[in-house]
């Protein structure tokens, strides 16, 4: 065997590759120093299936709000620059990889970044991991769009984790009520969730939410296809042979709208209403594809569902001027953490243009109402961290004319109405009727 | 008299092709019995039946009296019957010594051991003295892939004979070796299997080099046993004459 | 009722499966390159068809027929590209290396090729679904079917039967499985080896990319949708054996059938059929249903 | 025992890294900690390398040493990391003692789609079971050691302390290892089975024992993955992932034990820069990296090491 020693000093260029990481790494933590400005680190999906859909209107609307931020054009209250007066400045970061990764990651914006807040984080493992290595780290965490309901019941006493998107189950209790407004004479109900997580939780919480609101529908198909399949000929002769009145799915991204189109082509949404949790992402793209009445959500008051007030508009003007396309619920909700964000600094009590701590920020975030894109937030759930606003649902309709598709007769819920309360997961709430339930 | 090797009615069939027809041979021990054929007669086939390579369609085979049919090649390795390969059958990214030092660990033990190292100064003498007696001790150290093809095959068979065999089959040594080579490989093999008393079957296409150190002949012909006895008597044998040697020439002919 | 929806279901999946297993197979059977590039020539065909056919429709450029044309030339035409630059331009340097290794060398030409293709189309998905709507549907037995899917069907019989005579009946055929069934004597027959993996290569490119193509109208195209084929095709490759046009057939068909079953009476194994059909058939066949044993001549 | 030359000098590089762990930055720290869980898998990718096997699927014991250590920790409130890591490494012994009998009989491409098939499916049951939380995983418990449990923000640098020293101890045993009868023997496996079956030893008893001995580490890396990471998730086991460690085991090569401890290193940093610097395209990065490797150190970093480069390409 060859001697490891002279060989090394033999082949100075090999001990310059080896050292390579450390020295690296060195240098640039010296190079993220405090430097006054207001450091956010920005995790979406920039690569894989959720990039397009998701990441992408994100990021976009990140950079969008950030630049309007930094120049003071927001309308009041968001009207001063920056935030609390220093400038805004982003680390934009992929969330593809895994949990691990993101953790690693997460870790390296920290401590090596050293930014002051986190925005992000769309898959709910990912929500999961980091949550406690953010209480751990002491680090400003903001999740803009997972929708587990198990993050505050792993994370029991938050205190630096804040979550300014809705439960997902709060989704399918919404969508399970806007049913039994607008469908209760249906009988059969079936399903298509994609195989993960996300799907089963999903079906999971409607079903139980349908037993307690509509009980006399009976659920006549669940299909469970492989997330990213494409393909879901199968899928669609298995639901048609069972005629069902409604069709509900959590399918979101590339999924849903191959869904809806081979569906659509298959006559099944012909036959049967599908309800489409996340259908609002994809509204400017079905154009004709879609059936009209075709039941769509934006998973809270966000993109098509967002009211009509001035913070909105101009998010919408100039996300439209940035980007020609309206911005869809992801975008909005990524507004609403940043927002969320500033209010919450502003609020720390501390000089104007210095940098509140972690500590400051979360104090004055916990419990919080600030106004955002998508009207009032009242941070009102899970001892102050957890968001709770209403959520609307709206039929699908496609105007031929100037080939656009839009939602009518939408029915929005208030917070109270499809948020549990603290101290009960959402099954448990699901399973008990709702109690203590207040519908506008 | 008792035999080292022998076979009854061997007889193997790929699909339509018969590469061995009922074969009796019986071998006694320190013979050196050479083996002669045209290409595809069979040769080959008999020693990879005999050396549990192939599985005989049907037939017996006897090691010292006890059946060895259906064992694996490495049982029958153990029990004492060696073989060296046509084209040397070594591991060329590794080094001459590496390559017989593998030979020592296998031989000396069935289960290697996962942490006491392979290079032992035992082994290593043993492997030195191995290729002394092959005088190619000057290959010791360089890698398989820069040896030449004549100490290939006496690498190929001084492999075969740290295992201390009764019995060695050597598959044509001398093919892929200049006509000049020959007769030396072929010495200094047949003076080390004489030094250690091992009893030797060869299979070797050209007819000089049998007749120079065989006692005995198998001539096969299409799977066949076509003769067997004295090289002179063999050779003579008009038959022989006609499918084998003869044929043999124009095989060359055709070769070059 | 179900049992024709499952045959008609799995006969359609099927087809898509030896559209996508065709290449792989073809590939692997003569150059023995287990391509894990593959899938991302069959994004690159998807992505190349929903830009263009996506443009030609809604600018209403000209006839329908003429959009199924554009959709398959275009991703013909870019399939003979990026076959030939990176057989021309990476893997003749790489030809001889150990088998495993050649794998490798796809597996880092799909990292690179995913993100060129972010580069190219950015990563919002392509949305052509105008092919696939135009053609209107037909009721087989009271189950509503796509006709573009049962076209499907009709293209993957057609091809196949076309590439088995390639090789069963034409001369070039011969010579091809020459190559296949021992290198050094087609060499030694003065078969020039290397045209033959030039051209092999870009045919299953083209392959490719043509599966993609006729994917892309009925889905929508998003990054990443090439590496959640990749296994799948394996799959169907490894269990017909590997570089077995029929091979490929059946086993599309063996795993296509086997998971229509599995969603139309048990959803919940859905997700392991495809491997758990692998496993099994390698546990008994090792080479695969068509595969040929080579025994090491000694 | 008596300790070599390049023994010492990994035990020595070990004590380095470990002293330089108390000074680094504690991302950095971090980075290495989950190198070196990493690199463990791929050692066990680089020992069935050396028998001529590639595997496509090692993130199975990857994954079950990972959920053996979460699993025992949630269900059976387990929190000794030591007495954790045995139950992992016990797990996959176990799965591929009985996975070994049917692995064995297959070679080059075969053995690599199907070890990817099997860890595709423990994907695929972990993703049907919510129980497990399924694709999103589970967070692991925090860890205790004899009865001693690390202060709030300190179990990240004692995690690092241990996995070097762990590292260390498994470095010179794969040293020893790949010197060994048993080790050798792969190589000639690799190099030519038939004739190591004409020596009258068994390969497939070899590339048995060798195939259990890789699960055993790897699994030794995914319950360090799991402790240090602190969640769990089927990701694990997904076929990218086994491929993550090929890549890595040839960025490093198989002629040195410590090749992949550098390799899983080098990645580590290449990544977390190439994320930064490249958010859109560092899977481009990697994959222009691993083919620069193939074509210009077919051997691997370690050729840089030992000058074999130019060599090996000839």
């Amino acid at each position: 065997m060859h001697n490891y020693k002279k060989t090394m000093i033999k082949h100075p260029l090999a001990l310059a590759i080896a050292a390579t990481g450390l020295a690296l790494s060195l240098t640039t933590s010296v190079q993220a120093a405090e430097n006054g400005k207001f450091r956010i680190g920005i995790v979406t999906f920039l690569s894989g299936p959720a990039a397009g859909p998701f990441g992408e209107p994100s990021a976009n609307a990140a950079k969008v709000l950030v630049e309007g931020l930094n120049q003071g054009k927001l309308p009041a209250p968001y009207n001063t620059i920056g935030i609390n007066g220093a400038e805004i400045e982003v680390v934009i970061i992929d969330e593809a990889g895994g949990a691990a990764k993101q953790v690693e990651e997460f870790r390296n914006l920290v401590q090596r970044q050293k930014v002051d807040a986190v925005v992000g984080y769309i898959s709910s493992g990912d929500c999961l991991a980091i949550a406690p290595v953010a209480e751990e780290l002491g680090a400003m965490t903001v999740f803009y769009d997972c929708g587990t309901s198990q993050l505050f019941n792993e994370d029991k006493s938050p205190q630096f984790v804040f979550r300014t998107s809705l439960d997902a189950a709060v989704d399918n209790i919404g969508a399970a009520r806007y049913l039994a407004k607008v469908r209760p004479d249906a009988q059969k109900v079936a399903g298509i969730q994609q195989n993960y997580a996300w799907g089963q939780d999903s079906w999971n919480d409607f079903t139980h939410s349908m037993e307690q609101l509509m009980p006399k529908a009976k659920v006549v198909e669940s299909q469970m296809p492989k997330v990213f399949q494409g393909q879901y000929g199968a899928e669609i002769s298995a639901l048609s042979v069972k005629r069902p009145d409604i069709i509900h799915s959590s399918f979101w991204g590339g999924d849903m709208e191959a869904l809806v189109l081979q569906a659509n082509a298959r006559g099944l949404l012909e036959d049967a209403t599908a309800v489409l949790t996340c259908g609002e992402s994809a509204i400017d793209r079905y154009k004709d594809q879609a059936p009209n009445g075709m039941i769509i959500g934006g998973r809270g008051p966000f993109g098509a569902f967002a009211p009509d007030n001035e913070l909105n508009r101009w998010f919408k003007g100039s996300y439209q001027a940035a980007y020609k396309t309206d911005p869809t619920y992801p975008a909005s909700k990524m507004a609403q953490a940043i927002l969320g964000l500033k209010h919450a600094a502003e609020n720390a009590k501390v000089e104007a243009g210095k940098v509140p701590a972690p500590l400051e920020i979360a104090k004055a975030f916990k419990g919080a109402t600030f106004e955002s894109v998508s009207g009032q937030v009242q941070m009102a759930r899970a001892g102050g961290h957890q968001a709770m606003q209403g959520i609307a649902y709206g039929e699908y309709q496609y105007d031929a004319a100037n080939k656009k598709g839009g939602v009518h007769n939408v029915i929005a819920f208030n917070g109270e109405c499809v948020t549990p309360p603290d101290g009960t997961t959402a099954l448990e709430w699901i399973k008990a009727g709702f109690p203590g339930a207040q519908c506008n | 008299m008792s035999c080292i090797l022998e076979t009854q009615g061997l007889c193997k069939a790929f699909g339509a092709v018969t590469a061995a027809k009922d074969v009796n041979v019986r071998i006694r021990p320190g013979e050196v019995v050479g083996v002669i054929g045209s290409n595809g007669a069979g040769k080959t086939t008999f020693i990879n039946m005999v050396t549990g390579y192939l599985k005989p369609s049907s037939g017996q085979v006897l090691f010292n009296g006890q059946s060895i049919i259906g064992r694996t090649p490495r049982a029958i390795t153990r029990l004492g019957m060696a073989r060296s390969f046509q084209v040397a059958q070594l591991f060329p990214q590794l080094s001459v010594m590496d390559n017989l030092l593998i030979a020592v660990a296998a031989a000396q033990n069935p289960f290697p051991s996962l942490l006491a190292p392979m290079r032992t100064a035992a082994r290593v003498a043993l492997a030195d003295a191995m290729l002394a007696q092959f005088d190619i001790a000057r290959w010791r150290d360089t890698q398989v892939t820069a040896v030449p093809q004549g100490v290939r095959k006496l690498i190929d068979i001084a492999m075969a004979l740290i295992g201390e065999p009764q019995m060695l089959l050597l598959d044509e040594p001398t093919s892929g070796v200049s006509a000049e080579e020959k007769t030396a490989l072929m010495d200094t093999v047949m003076r080390v299997v004489a030094e250690r008393r091992v009893t030797v079957l060869f299979v070797e296409h050209d007819m000089d080099v049998v007749r120079r150190y065989v006692s005995r002949i198998l001539a096969f012909y299409s799977g066949e046993v076509l003769a067997d006895g004295v090289p002179e008597q063999v050779l003579a044998n008009p038959r022989v004459q006609e499918f084998v040697t003869g044929s043999q020439k124009v095989h060359q002919r055709v070769a070059l | 009722m179900s049992l024709f929806a499952v045959l008609i279901d799995g006969t359609i999946y099927a087809s898509w499966l030896f559209l996508v297993a065709a290449g792989l197979t073809v590939i692997y059977g003569v150059m023995r390159i287990l391509n894990m590039a593959h899938g991302s020539f069959y994004a690159i065909g998807a992505y190349t068809a929903a830009s263009l056919v996506g443009w030609y429709f809604n600018n209403g450029i000209g006839p329908v027929w003429a959009g199924y044309l554009l959709m398959l030339g275009c991703a013909l035409v870019a399939g003979l590209i990026v076959g030939l630059i990176i057989e021309r331009g990476l893997l003749r340097f790489m030809y001889g290396r150990d088998e495993v290794l050649m794998v490798i060398i796809t597996y880092a030409l799909l990292l690179v090729l995913e993100d060129s293709m972010k580069m190219v189309w950015g990563v919002n998905p392509y949305f052509a679904y105008q092919p696939y709507a135009e053609m209107g549907r037909s009721a087989l037995a009271g189950l509503k079917v796509s006709n573009y899917d049962l076209m499907l069907v009709g293209v993957s019989v057609v091809l196949g039967l076309c590439l088995w005579l390639w090789l069963e009946r034409t001369h070039q055929g011969k010579v091809l499985r020459a190559v296949i069934h021992d290198r050094e004597v087609a060499m030694a027959m003065g078969v020039n080896v290397r045209r033959m993996f030039t051209l092999v290569f870009v045919l299953g490119t083209m392959l490719g990319t043509l599966a993609g193509a006729l994917t892309a109208p009925a889905i929508s195209v998003v990054p990443g949708m090439g590496v959640e084929i990749i296994v799948l095709a394996f799959a169907v490759v490894v269990v017909g054996g590997m570089g077995s046009i029929e091979g490929a057939a059946v086993g599309a068909l063996l795993v296509g059938l086997s998971r229509a079953a599995a969603v139309h009476y048990a959803p919940e194994f859905e997700l392991f059929v495809i491997y758990g059909v692998m496993a099994l058939v390698l546990a008994v066949r090792p080479q695969g249903l068509f595969g040929r044993v080579l025994a090491r001549k000694i | 025992m008596r300790l070599n030359r390049t023994e010492l000098i990994l035990l020595g590089v070990a004590l380095l890294l470990a002293a330089g762990g108390l000074i680094a930055p504690q991302w950095l720290v971090f980075l290495l900690t989950m190198a070196l869980a990493k690199s463990m898998v791929v050692q066990g990718v680089v020992m069935q390398m050396r028998a001529g096997l590639v595997t496509f699927g090692q993130g199975l014991y990857f994954c079950v040493g990972g959920y053996a250590v979460g699993m025992s920790g949630h269900f059976l409130d387990i929190s000794d990391l030591a007495l954790l890591l045995v139950i992992g490494v016990g797990a996959a012994v176990l799965l591929a003692m009985l996975l070994g009998l049917l692995m064995t009989r297959y070679r080059e491409i075969f053995f690599a789609m199907l070890s990817l098939a099997f860890s595709m499916i423990l994907y695929g049951v972990l993703v049907k079971s919510s129980a497990l939380g399924s694709t999103d995983g589970f967070n692991v418990k925090a860890w205790s050691l004899f009865g001693w449990s690390p202060a709030q923000g300190q179990a990240p640098l004692a995690l690092f302390i241990i996995i070097v020293g762990v590292c260390a101890v498994l470095a010179v045993l794969l040293h020893r290892y790949s010197r060994s009868s048993a080790g050798m023997m792969c190589e000639a496996i690799r190099e030519n089975e038939v004739r190591v079956e004409y020596l009258g030893q068994s390969p497939r008893w070899v590339l048995y024992m060798n195939y259990v001995a890789a699960a055993a580490v790897s699994a030794l890396g995914g319950g360090f993955m799991a402790l240090s990471a602190g969640h769990i998730d089927p990701e694990m086991a997904y076929w990218i992932t086994s491929g993550e460690f090929v890549f890595i085991a040839l960025l490093g090569g198989t002629a040195h034990v410590a090749a992949p401890f550098i390799a899983a290193i080098v990645f580590a940093v290449v990544r977390t820069y190439a994320i930064e610097l490249v958010p859109h395209s560092w899977q481009m990065i990697l994959g222009f990296t691993l083919l620069a490797i193939i074509v210009f150190l077919p051997k691997g970093l370690w050729s840089l090491f030992t000058g074999q480069a130019r060599r090996a390409k000839a």
